[in-house]
């Protein structure tokens, strides 16, 4: 075995791959474009004044733009999920209850992650059971109606504890930050978030309109749940 | 082999002039005629321009004087007659090398499919029998000697097959089916590494094709057909729960457990082979440590999630996966 | 704009000195462009234009330049961390983008909208305004571009943007977006230029400059012109479908609802390949008028050398496939492109072998723009024959997305039209500035970009031989890759200096370069005619041409067209074939609205990319602006006088 | 008793009495299976008529040979126009229901859908109160595994306990007095993905029970269970070795390519069997005679067929059983390497044919992938295949090979949309079974006119989850009609005439001795047609659509009663009870798509419907 390779798989993290976009870094760019003389003392009061809300402007435009495009590919932080009993081979029993973390809804702004999201929701087999979101086996997740609670500490509960009508649990199955990222896009599907967060549609037959065209749906609790069919 | 001796066996082998196949050989020596050829020309032409630059002027007008105009007509007339006359000729040698590369070899050829994914390959060798396929991924092993007939698909974005050593590369193309021959002429292992950009992992997508001796390749396969080994030791076995109960059992398949999930390398022999990660890493203990624990350190925007395991746990499912011969 | 129905002017000769200074004074006063932000925003002098674009592509190709630096520093070694991948990619593409699209393609189109209108003897290009709404259209797109670049939003797609990988299920958020519509926005602009430059070579030529007495650089920027015409059109298609793939679910490039992924690379290499002549033929039209000029002679076999530029012109759209011989089409197709992608290395041939002649049968002097040329021949045979070789498909097939590649058309690109066209900004930089630029400096600046560019890219071949991928970030130590890689970062780190030489030049020159006059080289054709820099009107007398080197047959005694009339915007229009005199045009007065227009146009393309509604914003926009452009603004003081007069 | 009625008795008596003209006249009684099996002697004849009928529905197939015949003869074509509502009883639950209710000794029986409820009403009393309510208590997660709405298909009756299934894969025995559990297995494990929608069935005191999950990757079995005690008799799987497969010396299949040895493992990749589908959810059929149980099996997963290369054996088959060890006897695949999700599972109808001059025993199946198969049942041979409905996907069927001609270019494929497949996944016909009349001779087939557009996509294995890999949007066939109602001519091997409905017809039907046949429609309607031509006789409609299957009894008061459950579900009608989102094409495996405007025309319910002349 080489021990160069050792040191790499065990070398700290790399930090994050993207070139970062920091907002304060972009602040003091400007900051500094304008740093010049300005003529007169009133005019450079006025200068500042809109050089405040220059900045203020750009700051918001970056952090959306920047939060949108985000590769976050360290993630969170694995949590404590780990420590699942082993046995546990499927998840048609519901799991024990994990704790969301203090993150709740990290890509809830960010493209990349429902788009993870997405991947995910068709590989992981949410689509065997919801399909594109007009349900079948589970209940529908494009409409207005939510069984469980449409927030994402909601969907990320429901996915990781599962629910007693036959949503299995993925606790421990599946890594926080990849359920966070399915949470985002499932809030997708019903026009939950941002247009320009949204995904596009996917390079498969298509069954309904892009989630980036989704009108936004308020979301209301379920009357019915299919649970109370049972006395 | 020793993760160091592959590796420079690798570095020998990666290169489109040290030709270890028909193909290759073919694309070698048409690269050393017209590489030959092209040398031979720039020189002329530098020396042409050189001496009509720096040569001794007469005290001539530099008007244009028309003997003088006729002969340099005559000088680009045969110089363009000439270029044509290369080219014409290399076109013939282009043509006639293109043949021979899309030329058939027949029944005898092994079957091979190769499916690109963001980042890594899936390898599945067919049979008329089903039962006889076998799934792995990264790595290829073919027959020396004998030609393979790969298959070439892809269901995400597109990729191109390259080992530079052993063929001409090939791009995997969603919705088209591609083809390709392989042959190699003696055993040896052979990298490669995809060609068309596709995304974060683009660059550490590698693969190695690794050309046996006939009945070690005959064994190889039987040893790939079966399913996977029981685990016999308890170390092993509580691995294998591990990994039917953790994150490693949405993504991966294990022949004979569970675990059928297709989303990452099937990892039925995983102990087989020679590296992990997309031919990145050597497959030892301690860097497939490193790889389940944080993947994206080493390959950042891979579809692996970093997982924390308990020590135990990940010293069970490291035994687990190391049995998985 | 309003044809006068005016008797056609005749050639006259020169008039008298006095003359001249009146009508020098009454031009200054109808052509003057008045010092100030307005004037400078409602500008239409060609000059003006083609100098912001210059600079501003010179910007954008530092900015490429310093992300190739960037990616050079992180591949100097295996398993770098200057750049993630994430990063990386971006600034692979961002290098691409803004070097093909905001650098190469606008920075010939301007180097032609300078010199056309001044060598054929015109006051300026024969569509200012629109012109000026190129320009706004190419700046605001490039603006767009490195906005979102700065917004972590630049795209990572390449600068090919290959679906599915661009596509909506592959390229989340708006990165593939923004790479689309900026395409739009160049290609607006591009597509304009070569409007201008074809109506203007065909229709404002001076009298007497038939077409076989069109400088060679003009016959290239005709060529250029026309291949834009015919080539952008289809980058902008894909990149339209690729935009409505992403934002509306159409699925032209989606192979499973019978969409095709090979479509886009069809679309997109029939325009990318004209592309690469789009930008190496006007640098034949620089070498040729640096060549003619430094060798003292008109350059050898101008026939063959126009038949040659339009040969390359008509082939250039005869081989795309050769960007795709590795998608496993059928061999007998490929074997054409092969025999297509061979015969246009025929006409480059002949141009190499009369410039040869040229230089041979002339009296060299070895100024730098003549150095540039000679570096130019050297290195573009190396690009062309590596070219040569890649056309042949078995070849290709190993080769293909390798760093071979990357070598041979940095190898074109570099030494086929960075280098001529540095010659060109030392041969022409006195005439746009009055100054020379210092030689000295100048031959630093060459011998530096010549040594580093071949340290940086001839290890490249190699390293597309031993099998290292284009587009990579990183790669592993065990490839043996690391020596040449870091080979190729010191070239490229010699390219950096040489560049800021050159920065360092025209700053110093500007200052204190030496005064050029009005033909410091001793010039062939007719931008030497006039005064350096160039006045707003160009010349005070269309001049009459009578033969190819009017400055070396006719000298500045050569007559000149009168007629024009000096207190209002006069132009000349010629006849196509013979450059008869036909009739005069009255050239269109300053106007805000190009601009305005394009900042429609701008609000258009950004908001479009993010909601349809963007075409409910933007298109009314821009037809208001349209309407206000085109607006007619009553009876024009000339007129009136006209009508008066004739009263 | 069967003995007496010597070599006229056969397991479709009527048939064959018609067509030997052994009964001539009307006034012979028809006789029906179950007479001849060991179950009437235990079932007292509480009134008797002309008919002979006992005027009892035991079995939701009416009797063994899956005949649905009822020979009661007081309804009949001219008066059924009198029908009126007689009572109502509503379950109270509104998923799908799918179930046939039974009538043993005046009492009805009704299962209900998820949670599975049991109801006895007692029909001598007026209005037919409850006599008691069996609660199963199924597994709550079970719902998770069920791919097509939460349906049962019915109970069976025998020895004085009702078996039936509970979704959570388990089987129960009830006492039909007292609605006291006698026992409960559980057959299978709904973490596998395994449940049971089943009607059971019980021959020579086996209860016999088949697990459904074909997209849940599940490994399909029959299951034997001692209807006493509930203990395991055997196990038959569909897929893997011989020996799992019950597969012995016995075993004798006609075609050549069902000979080998272990073809339910090498038919396949790797270990794929392991999680190949093939479950057992639809009919069952018994042949006394012969001693053969037949049934089919459904289809192999996942429904993307590019990872399971081969025949996939004995998925999309039917196997002839010993009833006794479950010993095969003869096999035959209706689909080797089903490309479209035809399960085989469909009502098995047992007859006595003359065909080319000689009676022969056949069974008769109106099959999904669109062709009525008739086969002798002794030997497994196909005598004829005709197609019953719009057919792409294959060119008829090989009757040397038995192998039906594919047409390759509409085969699914990963990553590419074949369009324009027919019929779809639900086949021409589904699990909503057909009734045979021995006085017309005609097959009363409900069925649909579907077809579809389907992309195979990546296919992974997670255990308790789908297993499909296939994004699939139906819509109506040729014609724009989605349910079609078909008599069929066995012997002319053509359709006497059709009935096209706008819904897919996802009743089973009843045919009556007053020549009278009833089906329900999805938007609520229950319907009554002249089995000889077609006419329709009579409709009511009902408060939400029939999904169900009527049946026909004689009550206590010797008055012949329809009975039908209405309560719109399964796969077809899942949009309105899973109250599913119709922007979705592909919900509910791309049924919704076709289904677009069921909201609109019916709503969700669940109620027992009875009809009597006045």
């Amino acid at each position: 075995m080489s021990s160069r390779f050792r040191n790499t798989a065990f070398a700290g993290q790399r930090g994050r791959s993207g070139y970062g976009c920091h907002p304060e870094r972009s602040e003091g760019t400007i900051a500094m474009a304008f740093n010049r003389p300005f003529g007169s003392f009133a005019s450079l009061r006025m200068t500042i004044a809109s050089l405040r809300m220059t900045i203020f402007a750009t700051t918001v435009l970056t952090l959306v733009g920047c939060q949108r495009e985000e590769r976050n590919f360290q993630g969170m932080p694995p949590s404590a999920t780990s420590t699942m009993p082993a046995t546990r081979q499927t998840g048609l029993q519901p799991g024990p209850p994990v704790r969301s973390g203090p993150m709740n809804g990290p890509y809830e702004q960010n493209a990349y992650g429902v788009s993870q999201g997405k991947t995910l929701y068709n590989q992981f087999n949410c689509s065997g059971c919801h399909f594109q979101g007009g349900g079948g086996i589970g209940p529908p997740l494009m409409d207005d109606q939510w069984v469980y609670g449409s927030s994402p500490e909601n969907i990320f509960e429901t996915i990781v504890e599962g629910r007693p009508n036959g949503m299995p649990s993925f606790g421990g199955k599946i890594s926080p930050d990849q359920i966070w990222q399915i949470t985002a896009y499932v809030r997708s599907m019903s026009g939950l978030l941002r247009k320009d967060v949204a995904t596009g549609r996917n390079d498969d037959m298509q069954v309904r309109s892009q989630e980036q065209a989704a009108d936004k749906a308020k979301p209301v609790q379920s009357v019915i749940p299919p649970s109370a069919e049972r006395q | 082999m020793t993760a160091s001796g592959m590796l420079s066996l690798i570095q020998q082998s990666h290169s489109v002039l040290n030709p270890s196949s028909p193909q290759a050989r073919l694309i070698d020596r048409l690269w050393d005629a017209m590489y030959l050829v092209s040398v031979i020309v720039f020189l002329l032409v530098v020396a042409a321009l050189l001496w009509g630059t720096f040569r001794r002027r007469g005290p001539e007008a530099p008007e244009t004087d028309p003997g003088r105009e006729r002969s340099l007509t005559t000088a680009v007339s045969i110089a363009t007659a000439l270029t044509v006359l290369i080219l014409f000729g290399f076109l013939i040698y282009d043509v006639a090398v293109g043949r021979q590369l899309t030329r058939g070899f027949g029944k005898e050829a092994l079957q091979i499919r190769v499916i690109g994914h963001q980042w890594w390959w899936e390898v599945q060798y067919r049979d008329s029998i089903p039962k006889n396929w076998a799934t792995t991924a990264n790595e290829i092993h073919i027959p020396a000697g004998r030609p393979v007939a790969l298959e070439l698909l892809s269901n995400d974005v597109i990729h191109s097959f390259w080992p530079p050593t052993i063929s001409q590369k090939r791009d995997l193309i969603p919705g088209k089916d591609n083809s390709l021959w392989l042959q190699a002429d003696t055993p040896g292992v052979y990298r490669g590494q995809c060609a068309e950009y596709c995304g974060n992992q683009h660059a550490k997508m590698g693969f190695l094709v690794i050309a046996d001796r006939p009945d070690s390749f005959a064994s190889w396969l039987a040893r790939q057909r079966d399913t996977a080994l029981t685990p016999t030791t308890a170390l092993t076995r509580r691995g294998q729960e591990v990994f039917l109960a953790s994150t490693c059992v949405m993504c991966h398949a294990i022949s004979g457990t569970p675990a059928g999930s297709r989303i990452g390398p099937d990892l039925t022999h995983l102990a087989s082979r020679q590296t992990i990660a997309a031919g990145t890493l050597p497959n030892t203990r301690g860097n497939l440590a490193g790889w389940i624990v944080n993947p994206q350190s080493i390959k950042p925007g891979t579809r692996m999630p970093p997982n924390q395991l308990d020590p135990n746990d990940l010293q069970a499912l490291l035994a687990y996966l190391e049995s998985l011969k | 704009m309003s044809a006068a129905a005016a008797p056609a002017p005749v050639p006259q000769p020169p008039p008298a000195f006095e003359d001249r200074e009146r009508v020098r004074r009454e031009l200054e006063q109808t052509w003057d462009q008045p010092p100030g932000l307005v004037p400078w925003l409602t500008s239409v002098d060609h000059k003006s234009i083609a100098k912001r674009y210059i600079v501003t592509a010179f910007v954008f190709f530092v900015l490429a330049g310093l992300e190739a630096a960037t990616m050079r520093a992180q591949l100097a070694r295996p398993e770098n961390n200057v750049l993630g991948p994430d990063a990386y990619n971006q600034f692979f593409t961002m290098h691409g983008v803004t070097m093909m699209f905001l650098f190469a393609v606008p920075i010939m189109e301007a180097m032609g909208l300078y010199f056309v209108p001044l060598m054929i003897g015109a006051r300026n290009v024969a569509f200012p305004r629109l012109n000026a709404y190129g320009y706004w259209v190419y700046l605001c797109g490039g603006i767009f571009l490195y906005l979102m670049f700065f917004l972590n939003t630049g795209p990572d797609v390449g600068w090919f943007g290959y679906v599915p990988l661009s596509g909506p299920e592959f390229s989340p958020g708006k990165r593939a977006d923004v790479y689309a519509q900026a395409i739009t926005f160049t290609e607006i602009a591009a597509l304009v230029g070569s409007v201008e430059l074809i109506v203007t070579i065909f229709k404002n030529r001076a009298p007497g400059m038939t077409l076989n007495r069109m400088p060679l650089f003009v016959w290239a920027m005709l060529v250029q012109a026309f291949m834009v015409l015919f080539a952008m059109p289809w980058v902008a298609t894909a990149t339209q479908f690729l935009a409505m793939d992403r934002l509306i679910a159409t699925h032209f490039f989606n192979p499973a609802e019978g969409g095709d992924a090979l479509l886009w690379q069809h679309l997109f290499w029939f325009f990318g390949h004209p592309e690469v002549y789009i930008i190496f033929v006007p640098a034949l039209g620089f070498v040729s008028s640096i060549v003619a000029t430094f060798t003292r002679r008109p350059v050898f076999g101008y026939p063959v050398m126009v038949l040659s530029m339009i040969a390359t012109g008509f082939l250039g759209f005869g081989l795309w496939v050769h960007h795709m011989f590795t998608t496993g089409l059928p061999q007998l197709g490929q074997s054409f492109f092969t025999g297509a992608s061979m015969m246009i290395a025929i006409p480059s041939g002949i141009q190499i072998f009369c410039w040869i002649a040229t230089i041979w049968a002339g009296r060299p002097r070895f100024t730098v723009p003549f150095l540039f040329v000679l570096g130019f021949v050297v290195l573009f045979i190396i690009g062309g024959f590596t070219g040569v070789m890649i056309a042949s498909v078995p070849f290709d097939q190993q080769v293909h997305d390798s760093y071979f590649i990357v070598a041979h058309f940095h190898y074109v690109l570099i030494g086929g039209a960075v280098f001529p066209l540095f010659g060109a900004f030392y041969y022409w930089f006195p005439k746009v500035t009055g100054r020379m630029l210092s030689e000295r400096l100048g031959r630093w600046n060459f011998w530096l970009f010549f040594i580093g560019m071949n340290l940086t890219f001839f290890p490249m071949h190699q390293l597309g031989f031993e099998g290292m991928p284009r587009r990579v970030y990183t790669y592993l130590p065990e490839t043996g890759w690391g020596d040449l890689n870091l080979l190729a970062t010191l070239g490229a780190v010699t390219i950096a200096t040489s560049m800021l030489l050159f920065v360092i030049n025209v700053v110093k020159s500007l200052r204190a370069g030496l005064p050029a006059g009005d033909d410091p080289w001793g010039g062939e054709t007719l931008e030497w005619a006039t005064t350096s820099p160039p006045r707003h009107y160009n010349f005070e007398y269309p001049p009459v041409v009578e033969s190819r080197s009017p400055m070396w047959e006719s000298g500045p005694e050569m007559p000149v067209v009168t007629g024009l009339r000096t207190d209002v915007r006069d132009t000349l229009v010629t006849t196509l074939l013979d450059a008869e005199p036909d009739s005069k045009h009255r050239h269109p007065n300053p106007s805000i609205w190009p601009l305005l227009a394009a900042v429609a146009t701008t609000v258009l393309f950004v908001t479009l990319i993010f909601t349809p509604w963007g075409a409910v914003i933007g298109t009314p926009l821009l037809l208001l602006t349209l309407l206000g452009w085109g607006w007619p603004r009553g009876r024009e003081k000339w007129e009136q006088q006209l009508v008066e007069s004739e009263a | 008793m069967s003995s007496q009625l010597g070599r006229c008795t056969s397991l479709a008596g009527g048939a064959l009495l018609v067509l030997l003209g052994c009964s001539g006249t009307a006034d012979r009684p028809a006789e029906t299976a179950e007479q001849t099996s060991s179950l009437p002697s235990r079932v007292p004849v509480t009134t008797t008529d002309s008919s002979g009928d006992d005027g009892q529905w035991i079995m939701p197939a009416r009797n063994y040979a899956s005949t649905r015949y009822s020979s009661l003869t007081q309804i009949t074509a001219q008066n059924v126009a009198q029908l009126q509502l007689a009572w109502t009883f509503s379950t109270g639950l509104t998923r799908g229901h799918e179930a046939a209710p039974l009538v043993v000794e005046n009492t009805m029986y009704i299962v209900t859908p998820f949670p599975n409820y049991l109801y006895a009403l007692d029909l001598t009393q007026p209005g037919a109160p409850t006599k008691w309510t069996y609660k199963p208590d199924p597994a709550l997660a079970s719902q998770g595994v069920a791919c097509c709405d939460l349906v049962n298909r019915g109970a069976a009756y025998w020895d004085g306990k009702i078996y039936f299934n509970s979704l959570d894969a388990t089987t129960h025995a009830v006492d039909a007095k007292t609605g006291k559990s006698v026992w409960r297995t559980r057959v299978g494990d709904i973490n596998k993905g395994e449940s049971t929608t089943m009607a059971p069935l019980v021959v020579k005191g086996k209860v016999l029970v088949g697990n459904s999950g074909g997209e849940f990757g599940i490994r399909g079995w029959l299951t034997a269970l001692d209807a006493n005690t509930g203990k395991l008799a055997w196990r038959a799987y569909t897929t893997g070795p011989d020996q799992d497969v019950l597969i012995g010396s016995r075993f004798k299949p006609f075609y050549s390519q069902d000979r080998g040895k272990d073809l339910g493992v090498s038919t396949w990749p790797g270990d794929a069997w392991k999680i190949g589908g093939g479950g057992v959810w639809g009919w069952i059929s018994y042949d006394p005679d012969l001693d053969l149980i037949y049934y089919g099996t459904a289809n192999p997963g996942p429904w993307n067929p590019d990872v399971r290369p081969g025949d996939n054996k004995w998925t999309a088959a039917m196997f002839a059983r010993d009833p006794d060890n479950g010993e095969a006897v003869w096999a035959y695949q209706w689909s080797p390497h089903d490309l479209f999700d035809y399960d085989g599972v469909n009502e098995l109808v047992l007859l006595d044919l003359p065909i080319k001059g000689q009676t022969r025993k056949v069974l008769i199946r109106p099959e999904r992938d669109g062709y009525i198969y008739v086969l002798d049942r002794t030997t497994g041979e196909v005598l004829s295949a005709d197609p019953y409905g719009y057919i792409t996907t294959t060119k008829g069927i090989d009757l040397k090979t038995g192998r039906p001609i594919e047409v390759p270019e509409k085969a699914p494929q990963t990553g590419k949309v074949v369009r324009e497949i027919c019929p779809a996944a639900p086949g021409t016909k589904d699990w909503q079974p057909s009734s045979y009349s021995p006085r017309t001779g005609l097959l009363y087939i409900p069925h649909q006119n579907l077809c579809q557009d389907e992309e195979g996509v990546e296919a992974n294995y997670i255990a308790g989850t789908p297993y499909v890999a296939a994004i699939v949007k139906m819509y109506a066939g040729p014609g724009g009609h989605r349910g079609e109602l078909t008599a069929w001519n066995p012997l002319q091997r053509k359709a006497a005439w059709k009935i096209k409905e706008k819904f897919p017809v996802w009743s089973g039907t009843v045919v009556t001795a007053g020549d009278v046949v009833f089906y329900g429609t999805m938007d609520g309607w229950f319907k009554a047609l002249n089995a000889r031509d077609g006419t329709e006789l009579w409709r009511f409609k009902v408060g939400s659509g029939i999904v169900g299957q009527p049946i026909v009894y004689r009550g206590p008061d010797g008055k012949e009663y329809v009975a039908v459950l209405s309560g719109v579900g399964g796969w077809a009608g899942a949009v309105v009870a899973g109250g599913l989102d119709v922007r979705d094409s592909s919900a509910a495996l791309g049924f919704v798509n076709a289904m677009k405007d069921l909201p609109q025309a019916t709503t969700k319910g669940g109620m027992l419907y009875v009809f009597a002349l006045p």
